[in-house]
């Protein structure tokens, strides 16, 4: 079980998951929460190629940690711009976001 | 070669430059000074006649071959030149594309609608014109090409005529689409070429494969033959023109239709000599249907610049037959046509501007029994007709009596269909200025002035071009063939 | 102790940061001075990069490289930086509170863009390249209360978080094939293994970040949106600096692959095709002139992936001209927009009517911007067009060329349809005159200059571009 | 310049011949207004023509060998085209002919065309013809003959629709051009054959060579036959000689010198010019003979069925020119030309002559100028009849010798038929002749009801332009006041004296031109004169053939005094009584009906129309559905990018998802 192809399956499905959940929820913070999801699948990846393969121990770890605290910076201006769209529509649907097209 | 560079006065860059100068000139001049615009254009379309004249005098038949070279490297890394030179096939191109200017300046001189604008775009698309004859390297003939071409667009949409937005648009599209071909076609040929060059004559001395060739060709025939109103690529032509003000169609059908069958030949037919042979057979198919076709349709056209759309496509289908020939009278009366169609044209389109300007329509049956009320304008019109149907001593008719005894050698049918179609040329040029011109004094049009002795001058001058070479063909035909002698040989 | 000369240009830049960092935290707001200061400092940016052009040298452990290639790529974003900021004398479309962090925000952006064309080392491209998305994000979402702007920013933010994943997710790939994430040995490791799935993916799935950035199919789907719905001074600065580091990263990021792989080039042939056609296509039938030339920046991604696509040093040569040929000319039509619609509301194409009279300068440049764009000689756009379609011939892509010209033609027509609203349409009702300052003027004057000049005297900076991509390989 | 000075003949050829040209573009470029003076620059020009003319016949006329002058006017490649002079005998004569018609026919003019709004432009035209034309008889080589050929037509057309705002008169011009056109192209095609298969274009060469028999014989036929085709087409032969009589729409002098004496004998004269080459085909020769007949039978009963006075001359033209053609396709070279210089001065006297009774009534309707008293025009009736008189072939006319000349080539034929074929004919002529002349000497008293089909719509017309152009003199301060004057020579002044010595010098020549038969003969055959045993001479054989011929003459007279003059005659004809027969001459044997049918459903209504339409929807289009399709798929594609951030990311995401399955698959 504690092999690389597990936690790669592992973490193509936390992306896959994410993937499907920005395609899908209609709430703008679920659409936040699901890119989060996706931002650590791919930093499960890091980490178990970092375990398995690579021969500098700390470079994997060294950029998951980067990826969080980035992944943090970027919840915090998707907050504020969320909030600004529910002062507008006094919603967070992202189906009110829909005037421009063509 | 070398040595020999950019030893004399650069007379050719001058000659760009006259156009390119006066374009600058041009645009600092202050709104509302439009009579001081006009004087300017006529002045610096002056000084570009005058040096192609004395270029044209200077020029050594007996020598012959590319003279007046200047070649300096532009562009290291991909081999492009600034090279120019005059030979036999462009120095009458580059004598018409004056003479058509500085009458065109000439015509458009009661012109009042942003005159400013207007004659800077036209030296602009002079610039191109004479560039591209200019230039022996292949970058430059494009960039010159398409600099010839876009000015057309505002020229046709702002100061233009019938349909003047969708007629602009479509010729702009039309021919600029002709360069989707040209330049990939130019590109190909440089990357093939290994020399790495854009320098025509390296480039044609490195020689292609025959398949390299074969591809090459048809690209750049295409390609041009779209400006050069090949048939079926010719319907921008009629409705362009319809379009298009006076002095624009002069230089349009005059020059620039020219510079699609002077591609055709000096880069198609100098660089793929081999595709030439390959497709000559369709060249000359696509010419002659050009020719009747074009006669046949004209004959039911009611508007004389239409009438005179159609005429080129049938004209211009002579210049095609006669490359197609790949004999040296053949590409002799090619390109003598073209010098011979453009001045014809120019005068064409001058005549149809004036009535045009007056009566506002260019309707046949609108107009009727012209001859009346403007004997000298329509004198003008009906002397481009007989130039048109190939009447003798007028300069066109050299040039299609050596293009046919060369198409009838080579492709006996289609020669005689051609010949055939002058027939119908003479039925449907006679038929306008029947319909037009004769016939009772039409009181619609009693109070017109005819033409004042201002606007005369430039279509006198345009007739006696053609007279005169219709006169003395040798002095244009031994240049020509001081060029094409040796560049048939290289076939 | 020398090496921290090579990184002055984005000390600079930083210190411009805090600068207005701290005017930011002002009550009092001054508009007025804020532009004046701006634009002298941006200006001594320009300044600052071109004396830093020559530098070369690596800093962070190898992780950050200076060399022509990026000292090139920061001066084309000073100048671009430079060129947005100088148009902000009228900055309606953001609330005159806010001048100073949108200002802020501009600098930081271009921070984090100088340090992606330097960035050699995975992790400092990821961080580099979020630092400027971030600001980026909020600048979008800045614009004064009209309609648009929070749909527009949350567009935004969305779709570049999900690229913003899916680069991570593919980097992290990249590392798990290669057991590095420095590019020098990236690119020594990485061709041998593109016959393998997972580096492909691993570098599609990384490129897709930075194909959003330069908005090239099928990751274009902000930028019409934010194109419109952005304040104008912002498009201008997305759609020219911006475009810039994208270019400078793909044309990197692509160069791993060493031209080994055929899938993948056809990959780039594929979605080249898709960008110019689509974005061509759309564009015609736009009626608003920012998104129109949103549309029209999708198909130039395209173009410029031509010359990236052929893999060799001419071609990438020929993208970056292409790059310094597009900065100038979107520039040029976009200053053209700004100065009309000075009260920094969304232009519509037919209200460029009667420009000719109301201004015959920006008419001008306008015009000379738009054939710029459709690729007519004498202008930049025309040789940047040219050289990249030599590159890609050299290659043997004869359909690929053509396809391209075939766009290019068909772009004619939407550009000319804006040209005949400048130039041939009359006003229903008048306009008020477009006023056009000394500095704007001779703004203009220096651009229509520019782009004929670097056109037809292409030879020098086709020399710098050679030199700045052999040094991408060394 | 000093090459022009040193040799006289050279500069009298050159000035004889470019005179013309430049008094036309002298009174084109400066003197239009000046209506006076244009007409005198250009008689001026055309009088010393005919004096070069004259000396160089003088000096030249004993030199044995033809003398050349040529400079090359187009080298392009192998094909020199020379420009040049030919004198031989044959152009010498020719020469002056066109050069004594062409003034004469000015000098004329000054009277006819007096007042006119277009006087300059008259003079320019005839000064345009008179270059044409004479540089045409002179060239030295085929290509030049053609481009003054075309010249020639070019004047033709000018000058045939001189009355420009008469849409007849445009219509006219424009047929003839076209009709010789179609000519022209054969004559054009079967040059270039020529070129291609032989080299050479000089006419002394090409003559030389086919009597050599170095030109295989396939390349003289086929040439032969297309040449001929530009006889038929300038000549008016058939199937192309219905143009000539439209071409009377013109001013009566152009009638009188371009349709009858010079520009329409150009055909012939060339088929002469390269005799010996058409002569080494005898199936060319053969089928111009033939072609010959047919014209010179067709056109004389359409002859028969008009009352227009210068129909009758046009179709008497065209059946005379007929006469020449089978003269020379016999074998007759210089029955041919001889032929054509007598007809040249009595066919020119004819139509001036005609010229002077439509000058004074107004009208073209031989019943019209009967009734109005034509026979009171002394002077112009004399010289009328005697015209007619040579016309018919009788003693001592010119046209008597001339005729017998032919007659006797076609007797010494082995086939009779075509001798029959011209005997019967100068039966026609004779009685159509003399109908005319019959009818205007002794006009009916009552108006009979004579079917008008055809004759009635020209006539018409031509009383309109007759009364615009009285208008148009009156208005016209210069002119001579002869406007309200009748009837009686002495009150006519000046314009009727302009147009009366030239009446009476051709007259004069109408009258010896014949007794001159031998020394012409002489002249023109030179010293290979005597070997060909005198062929135009009549041996004591001939007699029978002599007085066959000339009772046919005088039988036509007769019969047309039996209708047209006795007292009492009924002045009907035999043809009103066969309605079908006339209807069939006055249509000009439907031929111009096949024609203008022809035209109209395979030109206009077939090629034209389906070119037309092509070019339209297909082509045209074609080209605007592809922009539009172009459009339409931008709509399209642009549903792809709808407003919703979901849907966009599911592109994307597809997108991507596209390409990653294409690669791992």
């Amino acid at each position: 079980m504690n092999t690389l192809s597990t936690y790669l399956i592992i973490a193509a499905l936390l992306f896959g998951l994410g993937l499907l959940g920005v395609l899908q929820r209609r709430n703008l913070i679920g659409m936040l929460i699901s890119i989060e999801l996706m931002l650590n699948g791919a930093n499960i990846n890091f980490m178990a190629f970092n375990r398995f393969l690579a021969p500098e121990p700390a470079v994997g770890q060294i950029i998951t940690l980067f990826v969080m605290g980035l992944a943090a910076a970027e919840a915090a201006i998707g907050l504020s711009i969320i909030l600004a769209l529910f002062r507008k529509f006094r919603s967070i649907n992202v189906e009110r976001a829909q005037q421009m097209r063509g | 070669m070398t040595s020999m560079e950019m030893a004399h006065f650069p007379i050719l860059t001058a000659i760009l430059m006259s156009t390119v100068l006066g374009l600058i000139v041009i645009m600092f001049i202050p709104d509302g000074r439009d009579k001081l615009v006009k004087q300017v254009s006529l002045v610096f379309s002056g000084i570009g006649l005058i040096l192609c004249l004395w270029l044209y005098h200077a020029y050594d038949v007996e020598k012959g071959g590319l003279q007046f070279v200047e070649r300096t490297l532009w562009v290291k890394s991909l081999g492009i030149y600034w090279f120019m030179g005059v030979d036999g096939i462009n120095l009458p191109m580059l004598l018409l594309t004056a003479v058509v200017l500085f009458t065109g300046v000439l015509t458009m001189w009661e012109l009042e609608n942003r005159v400013k604008e207007f004659f800077a775009f036209t030296f602009l698309l002079v610039a191109g014109v004479y560039g591209v004859f200019m230039s022996m390297d292949l970058f430059w003939i494009f960039v010159w090409y398409d600099v010839s071409l876009f000015p057309m667009y505002p020229l046709i949409a702002i100061w233009g005529g019938t349909r003047k937005e969708y007629g602009g648009m479509k010729l702009t599209l039309y021919l600029l689409a002709g360069s989707v071909l040209i330049l990939p076609g130019i590109i190909y040929l440089w990357a093939e070429g290994g020399a790495h060059t854009f320098d025509l004559f390296e480039l044609a001395r490195g020689g292609f494969s025959p398949q390299v060739q074969n591809i090459a060709f048809l690209m750049l025939y295409l390609g041009f033959g779209v400006l050069a109103g090949v048939w079926p690529f010719h319907t921008w032509s009629p409705v362009g023109h319809v379009a298009a003000p006076t002095a624009v169609s002069m230089i349009h059908a005059g020059v620039l239709m020219k510079l699609g069958a002077y591609g055709i030949l000096r880069l198609g037919m100098t660089l793929c000599p081999e595709g030439l042979v390959y497709w000559a057979d369709l060249m000359a198919l696509l010419a002659t249907v050009g020719i009747v076709y074009g006669a046949f349709v004209g004959l039911a056209q009611t508007d004389l610049k239409y009438v005179i759309g159609y005429s080129s496509v049938s004209h211009m289908g002579i210049v095609g037959l006669g490359l197609s020939t790949m004999t040296v009278n053949g590409i002799n009366g090619a390109v003598f046509q073209m010098f011979a169609h453009g001045v014809m044209t120019a005068l064409f389109f001058s005549a149809v501007g004036y009535i045009y300007d007056k009566t506002h329509t260019k309707m046949i049956p609108d107009l009727g029994g012209l001859s009346k009320t403007m004997p000298v304008a329509s004198a003008f019109f009906i002397i481009a007709a007989f130039a048109g149907i190939g009447v003798p001593c007028m300069a066109s008719f050299w040039a299609e009596l050596l293009v046919f005894i060369s198409a009838v050698q080579t492709y006996p049918v289609r020669g005689i269909f051609a010949v055939l179609g002058l027939v119908v040329s003479a039925l449907f040029m006679l038929r306008v200025v029947m319909s037009t011109f004769y016939g009772e004094k039409n009181e619609r049009w009693a109070h017109i002035p005819d033409v004042p002795m201002s606007l005369a001058t430039p279509r006198i001058i345009l007739v006696g071009v053609i007279v005169f070479f219709g006169l003395f063909p040798r002095m244009i035909l031994d240049v020509i063939q001081s060029a094409v002698i040796p560049f048939v040989s290289s076939l | 102790m020398m090496k921290w000369v090579l990184f002055i240009p984005e000390l600079y830049y930083v210190l411009m940061a805090v600068v207005f960092f701290a005017l930011s935290l002002q009550r009092k707001s001054e508009p007025r001075r804020l532009y004046t200061w701006a634009v002298i400092l941006s200006g001594v940016g320009v300044l600052v990069a071109v004396l830093s052009a020559r530098l070369e040298g690596m800093v962070f452990f190898d992780a950050y490289r200076v060399d022509l290639y990026s000292q090139v790529f920061k001066l084309l974003l000073a100048l671009g930086t430079f060129w947005v900021v100088l148009t902000c004398s009228e900055l309606e479309g953001i609330d005159s509170r806010q001048h100073a962090e949108f200002y802020l925000f501009t600098f930081i952006c271009t921070l984090g863009m100088m340090m992606l064309v330097s960035a050699v080392e995975l992790l400092t491209i990821y961080i580099s390249v979020e630092l400027s998305s971030y600001c980026l994000y909020l600048l979008v979402a800045m614009r004064r209360k009209t309609d648009e702007f929070a749909e527009t920013g949350i567009k935004y933010f969305m779709v570049g978080s999900t690229a913003s994943g899916f680069m991570v997710f593919g980097i992290s790939y990249l590392f798990g094939m290669t057991h590095t994430t420095y590019v020098a040995e990236l690119m020594k490791v990485l061709p041998g293994m593109m016959t393998e799935p997972a580096a492909i993916v691993g570098l599609v799935l990384a490129l897709s970040g930075f194909f959003f950035k330069q908005a090239l199919f099928p990751f274009h789907i902000w930028a019409p949106d934010v194109y419109q719905g952005a304040a104008n001074q912002v498009t201008t600065y997305i759609a020219t600096a911006s475009k810039m580091a994208a270019a400078a990263i793909v044309i990197r990021f692509v160069g791993f692959s060493g031209g080994e792989s055929a899938v993948f080039i056809k990959l780039l042939v594929v979605l080249s095709i898709l960008s110019m056609t689509f974005g061509n296509l759309v564009a015609i039938i736009q009626k608003d002139i920012k998104r129109l030339l949103a549309y029209s920046s999708i198909a130039h991604a395209g173009y410029m992936m031509i010359g990236i696509l052929s893999m060799t040093q001419r071609g990438y040569a020929s993208a970056i001209y292409y790059a310094l040929a597009y900065l100038i000319m979107n520039f040029a039509c976009f200053m053209v927009i700004l100065k009309i619609a000075d009260d920094g509301h969304n232009l519509k194409i037919k209200e460029l009517a009667g420009l000719h009279k109301r201004s015959p300068l920006l008419a001008m440049t306008l015009m000379l911007g738009l054939f710029g764009l459709a690729g007519i000689p004498p202008t930049v756009g025309f040789t940047g067009k040219f050289l990249v379609f030599a590159a890609a011939l050299e290659q043997g892509y004869l359909t690929l060329v053509i396809i391209g010209m075939i766009n290019a033609t068909i772009s004619l027509y939407y550009y000319l349809i804006v040209i005949k609203a400048a130039y041939l349409l009359e006003p229903v009702n008048p306009y008020p005159p477009v006023r056009v300052d000394k500095w704007t003027k001779s703004l203009a004057i220096f651009l229509v200059i520019a782009m004929v000049y670097v056109g037809i005297f292409p030879d020098q900076f086709v020399a710098l571009t050679e030199a700045a991509a052999r040094s991408l390989f060394i | 310049m000093s090459w022009l000075f040193k040799d006289p003949v050279l500069l009298a050829a050159v000035l004889c011949t470019w005179l013309p040209f430049l008094s036309m573009a002298v009174i084109l470029i400066f003197t239009r207004h000046k209506p006076q003076l244009s007409s005198y620059i250009s008689i001026g020009a055309v009088s010393t023509s005919l004096i070069c003319a004259l000396y160089l016949l003088i000096k030249l006329v004993h030199v044995g060998e033809p003398v050349e002058y040529r400079t090359a006017w187009l080298i392009a490649d192998d094909i020199i085209i020379p420009f040049g002079y030919l004198f031989d005998p044959l152009s010498l004569l020719m020469l002056l002919i066109v050069a004594v018609i062409s003034f004469l026919v000015q000098v004329y003019s000054l009277g006819y065309m007096a007042g006119d709004p277009g006087f300059s432009r008259y003079y320019a035209f005839q000064s345009l013809f008179a270059w044409a034309m004479m540089d045409m008889v002179i060239a030295p080589g085929m290509l030049q003959l053609y481009i003054f050929w075309e010249l020639v037509g070019l004047a033709s057309y000018l000058l045939i629709g001189f009355y420009y705002e008469k849409w007849s008169a445009g219509q006219a011009g424009k047929k003839a051009f076209v009709m010789t056109r179609l000519g022209d192209i054969g004559f054009f095609l079967g040059l270039i054959l020529l070129v291609l298969g032989f080299g050479d274009l000089g006419i002394v060469a090409m003559n030389e060579a086919a009597q050599a028999q170095a030109i295989p014989s396939y390349l003289i036929t086929a040439s032969a036959l297309l040449i001929f085709c530009g006889v038929i087409g300038k000549s008016a032969q058939f199937p192309l000689l219905t143009w000539l009589p439209d071409a009377m729409e013109g001013p009566t002098p152009v009638s009188a010198l371009l349709h009858s004496a010079t520009m329409v004998a150009a055909g012939v004269y060339m088929f002469s010019r390269i005799f010996p080459f058409f002569a080494a085909s005898p199936t060319a020769m053969a089928i111009a003979l033939a072609i010959g007949t047919i014209t010179m039978l067709l056109s004389s009963t359409m002859a028969m069925a008009t009352y227009d006075i210068k129909q009758v001359w046009a179709y008497s033209t065209v059946s005379q020119l007929g006469f020449m053609v089978m003269g020379l396709a016999a074998g007759g070279y210089f029955a041919g030309v001889f032929h054509l210089t007598t007809h040249a001065g009595f066919k020119a006297l004819l139509f001036l002559c005609s010229g002077v009774f439509i000058h004074e009534y107004h009208s073209n309707d031989m019943r019209d100028i009967g009734k109005g008293g034509g026979r009171s025009l002394k002077i112009p009736m004399v010289c009328m009849t005697v015209g007619a008189l040579a016309l018919s072939g009788v003693f001592p006319f010119s046209g008597f010798f001339s005729k017998e000349a032919i007659m006797g080539v076609l007797a010494a034929y082995p086939n009779k038929i075509w001798l029959l074929a011209g005997l019967l004919g100068a039966l026609m002529t004779a009685y159509y002749s003399f109908r005319l002349i019959f009818m205007i000497l002794f006009p009916k008293k009552v108006d009979a009801t004579m079917p008008h089909d055809a004759v009635h719509y020209h006539q018409e017309k031509d009383d309109k332009i007759q009364i615009d152009h009285e208008e148009a003199a009156a208005g016209h301060g210069a002119a001579h006041g002869h406007g309200s004057s009748h009837g009686h020579e002495e009150g006519h002044g000046n314009v009727f004296w302009y147009m009366a010595w030239p009446l009476i010098i051709l007259t004069t020549i109408t009258l010896v031109l014949g007794f001159f038969q031998h020394s012409l003969e002489g002249f023109l055959l030179g010293h290979a004169a005597d070997a060909h045993g005198g062929e135009g001479g009549h041996g004591a054989g001939h007699y029978a053939l002599l007085i066959a011929a000339v009772s046919m003459g005088l039988a036509g007279i007769a019969w047309a005094y039996y209708e047209f003059g006795r007292k009492g005659a009924s002045q009907e004809g035999f043809l009103a009584r066969l309605p079908k027969t006339q209807a069939l001459f006055a249509n000009r044997w439907y031929i111009d009906r096949f024609l203008r049918r022809f035209l109209d459903r395979a030109i206009y209504g077939g090629l034209t129309n389906v070119f037309t339409r092509n070019d339209r929807r297909v082509i045209d289009g074609g080209i605007d559905g592809f922009c539009l399709f172009t459009i339409g798929s931008g709509r399209l594609f642009s549903f792809l990018q709808s407003g919703m951030l979901q849907y966009n990311l599911l592109v994307m995401v597809a997108a991507v998802g596209l390409v990653v399955l294409y690669f791992v698959v």
